[in-house]
């Protein structure tokens, strides 16, 4: 038996499950994984994280450097989300340059970050114009075992926050490193909720085997005060109107919980 | 952005849309094609296909592989952008393909692909809805049979107030942007993205009024497709240029 | 019947139909398709153009930028000719870098505009050895039906003669831009004709299957002063000198035909 | 970098190792993996295979292909290194490759491909060998099947002295730095490169303290890969994070 | 550029040839090969083929696949060139490729590929007219059955002459250049381009004068050949290098 | 009888000569092949050598240039090994981005020559932290019979001891180019030596059809006082430590031999 006849067999009866309200690996259908979220694991790095989602296991890690602002933003700190899908975490992930599936991922959680204005990028400008700290925020997939999006926003706000950045004193134009460290300045704590469309139902923290049998994902992240700040739409199916305001409502609820186990971090 | 009458920067009520013109059938070398203009967009969209898959080991056994090109001209921005895709013109290649597909009966066409370009000439806030809605155009010109069509609009929210298929500056300057693609007959989502920051009670509004322009956008669609077959052919020529 | 094997026997076809003085399309040899100029179509470019040659449609975009001199002109403006081949112009066109033959339309338009000195670069300096007007000229092909060079090369000057620069002025060694604009300083017209040598007999203006048909290509530059500022020899044939000569000829007087169409636009 | 008592910037011996901490099977999704750390280092290597080959036309007739990816993540070094892989990470992915390569019976899978990927999480010198180490310990893991392991350690040349496994300083400011992959029970040298100024007896010197210090590191490979299989599973899963 | 004698900068007269040095048959892998000096120009050329094609899509059914690749060597220029190909040289490769291919007897080969590799050492001006000259060589060399031979030659107008075989200054500086190649037993033309600002009568003197420069050329050529097939193996051996 | 077949026969037939001491080419096991080194071949480049070694021929051309040092050495000049397998030189090569042999060759001859710091780079700086000299060797393959190693770096000396760089001068922070040359200032004499193992005896100087049937390679480079700057190991095999050591002795006499060859040129 071909093993794409073993995964639609598999599928079926994944989907079976959900529509009697049950899953594969015994969750119900608005419970996550277990979670374990570690920092300072990168004593290199400014700042970082190690998120375990099940078996999903992701390393963030975040870098300072000193950098022109943006021509527009001549008073702000700059900030980029990279994603690599290494080939060692999944046997469908290939070396080369990005895939248009880790482009969306860090796509999106740059978009968490930014909509929330969860770094203080005012007060990451050294010489207005001139020289501002630039953030950089790597997101390495390690193992990949379903549900990239939320294994990765919630590294990358546990990295933030873990994340120390040095102090410069400016003389006569010159920029001078000081030997002090301050935390990098968090406004806000953006959390992304992923839910997965499976028989007309939604689940929450799709694993792997879920993600090849459902029809749309839906990620929607929410800042400290349940607003929301980024919503992606993913996959190859539809969305009923009503799912959608559904899966809003959930996903507020879940990610209150999982900001606490950040923020306590 | 919002003056003392409740008019936006360019004069238009909250829930009114920016002025369209489509056209289906503009390329003659593409199997299908369409040219939408939305306030200052304009935006080509081509299919090639259901043809052969290059490079063959894509193809899939059941179905046919759906390919999507959302790419901008160099011109069409304030400043002159790379030729090369951006990591930007990436994502909303990979999210207006996944609009598209569940349209689309890709399991009649089994071993080929069905590819997608829409190529921007001029950007002005919106063209992943609008590139979504033309290049549904194109995929009916071609022939492709689909479920429904696909129509694409954003709502949002601009000076606290929920708005309509926001223009450049409401887009850059505004509070939130919600980009929604429809497919009106089904009553199905298939392009939700979101960024800025609503209560989910605004980002409901924001759903339901962009759900609402979708449905007009779709009347000008379905009149750019009669206008295609039955105007009389040279008369559609003369004006599509 | 192999497509191969159709495309050999209209080949044939259209060869001997030119050997005999005809056209499959009805054109006399010494005839263009029907062309239209259209200008200022891209309003958000500096300058922009759209060129339809029968069914072949180009569009091109100028945008202006400040930027640096070459070391060696540092009192001259720069500017660069791209070309890009988009998959929706032609089943034959692919995405990714630029092929060969996107490259060669490009460097022939370039050496037009250059040789024949169109543009005036000397008066595009701001600082000299510091700061010039960088023009960019993005050929877009956006449905290809042969020709794509003469198509091209007309769209580019007529978007020059379009284009308008913005006004700088220089306080204290600062550009600044101001709300004025005023025309590109043109100075020459150059203008190419392309003939096709078919049957040993050359016709103007190749269409697409006429180019499939051709055993080479000759494209030849004009200048207002009907002196020649390029020429370029394409395909896999080759040619007799009586038959450049006789090419050189017809391409002046056509060259004055379409310069007139641009113009007066 | 010697200090007066003879000890080194970290307080180490001339012969004496950085602390290591070897894990075997740490991931799930690859047929064999193994997490290092070896002072700072945090080195982590995943072997696919034997599998299909892509692309195809790759595949030997007569064994396995056998391919490395050595690479670094972009915070894993003081400034941030681009992803995009360096010359230096494609010579190393060359050399752990041919380090690991003597080692394995390719010839039993003939028309397959062993792919292995070293990813170093943080760099503290000497990654090459301790990459190629725990390379060795996951291809065990995988079920490869080997004429012995590889175990891979340098010896160089600091303040005049022969030392042992030289960290991040030692081989940026040392004289010397030696290299080295060792097949412990064959007693053959797989890998071997060296960096600085050494006379003849100078190198024979780091040679053998290598060969020294791969014997001591094969000690905690070998337990590590007894920690896997003996060790009840549960307890394993557990320490292993 | 001309002085009051009628000389040109390096004391050439108008219609008068640089220094051309050919050799055949200089590298041992190649099928073919053969090297030039003109002026200062240094190039070889080398020829694989008619060999299987990689990858094997690209193979043609009815005849082999002609390829070139014109490139210059990161040292062979003032500024130091980046190795990877310029917009100039793959311009350059293809118009090459097109001078020579008519004289080749491509369907006597069908589904195989004849591969063309020209590498300039050092540029003087005129590398693409020198470089056909000696790829013709290269193919003859290889054994690849031809109509003829192709030789290349410029003529140009600087100061106001119509002048033979521009140098690396004329060109640069010069009103314009006119790169021809010929078939001097066809009398056919497969190369020209031209850039600068000439009248047609100008244009047609320097076609005339560029064919003449090829028949001088020509003779070269034929004396190369014959010197590799006639001479003693080991002499030419000896002054090859 | 297929090519693979042929050559495996052909490794035997190598292999069984090496075991009783001789070499198919007639040479002995520590023999070099003829080699000859010629340079100032290219006039336009500041540096340049030709070396044959047998059939082997590698060009090396040196180009100097003005450019910032690296900021943690900002008193030194710059140097970078480059090196292009050039498809004319072999069948196995290919256009396109260097291979990971290409690659392994430039920083193999790079560390010869940076660790036995054979150039004097303190010389080559002209304005602290601002303008150095930048020194780019660029081996060029032109064929390929095996041992590439020894001939580009044998090559790379040669040309750098040929290399003449512009004499700067600075006249109120400008750097101004003087018609004056000097000789690259040169204090070592890095030279390497590589040996195969096949059959288990060391050859030195492989040539192609021995790199075919060799188990290991290793290549030591040894500078003018006789000491080791650079090792590399090659090839899928192993190797013994004492064939190790014997190897550095045998290099250390060869290498002798050949500095005299490049010293002499």
């Amino acid at each position: 038996m071909s093993s794409i006849m073993v995964s639609r067999i598999r599928q079926k009866q994944i989907a079976q499950m959900v529509a009697s309200g049950k899953r594969l690996d015994g969750r119900g259908l608005k419970d996550y994984r277990p979670i374990k979220v570690e920092t300072g694991i990168i004593e290199k790095a400014e700042g970082s994280s190690r998120v375990l989602l099940g078996k999903t296991e992701v390393v963030v890690g975040v870098k300072v450097e000193i950098g022109d602002p943006f021509l527009d933003r001549p008073n702000e700190g700059v900030f980029t989300v990279n994603s690599e899908f290494v080939p060692l975490a999944s046997p469908e992930f290939e070396a080369g340059p990005p895939s248009e599936e880790s482009i969306e991922l860090a796509r999106v959680v740059d978009r968490g970050i930014r909509e929330s204005k969860a770094i203080d990028l005012e007060k990451l400008c050294i010489i207005p114009g001139k020289k501002v700290y630039v953030i950089f925020i790597d997101i390495y997939v390690l193992n990949h075992d379903g549900n990239l999006i939320d294994a990765s926003s919630l590294a990358a706000l546990a990295a933030l926050l873990n994340t120390k950045i040095p102090v410069y004193v400016v003389e006569e134009n010159e920029v001078k490193k000081t030997n002090d460290y301050i935390p990098l300045p968090i406004k806000n704590l953006p959390v992304s909720v992923t839910l997965a469309n499976i028989s007309d139902k939604l689940v929450v923290d799709p694993w792997l085997e879920e993600e090849e049998a459902m029809s749309a994902r839906l990620t929607i992240t929410f800042d400290k005060d349940n607003k929301i700040s980024a919503i992606q739409k993913g996959g190859t199916g539809a969305l009923k109107p009503q799912q959608i305001m559904e899966a809003a409502h959930i996903a507020k609820e879940k990610a209150e919980e999982l900001r606490k186990m950040v923020v306590k971090t | 952005m919002i003056n003392e009458n409740g008019l936006r920067v360019d004069g238009r009520k909250p829930n009114e849309l920016r002025l369209i013109k489509m056209e289906v059938g503009v390329l003659s070398n593409a199997d299908g094609s369409a040219y939408i203009e939305q306030g200052k967009n304009k935006i080509l969209a081509a299919v090639y296909g259901p043809r052969e898959v290059h490079p063959r080991h894509l193809a899939l056994p059941d179905r046919a592989l759906l390919r999507c090109r959302y790419h901008m001209a160099p011109f069409s921005v304030e400043e002159r952008k790379s030729p090369a895709p951006s990591r930007r013109e990436i994502e909303l290649s990979k999210v207006i393909k996944e609009a598209l597909e569940p349209a689309i009966f890709l399991e009649k066409f089994p071993r080929t692909s069905i590819d997608i370009f829409i190529e921007v000439l001029q950007a002005d806030g919106g063209t992943r809805c609008a590139g979504t809605t033309v290049a549904a155009l194109a995929l009916a010109d071609a022939g492709v049979p689909m479920r429904d069509l696909v129509v694409a609009c954003a709502a949002g929210k601009v000076d606290g107030v929920i708005v309509l298929d926001l223009n450049d500056i409401e887009d850059k300057e505004g509070e939130a942007d919600v980009p929604v693609a429809y497919m009106p007959n089904l009553g199905l989502i298939s392009l939700l993205q979101m960024d800025g920051s609503l209560t989910i009670e605004e980002f409901n509004q924001s759903l339901n009024l962009a759900m609402d322009g979708c449905k007009q956008i779709y009347k000008f669609q379905k009149e750019a497709l009669k206008a295609r077959y039955v105007t009389i052919k040279e008369e559609v020529e003369e004006c599509l240029r």
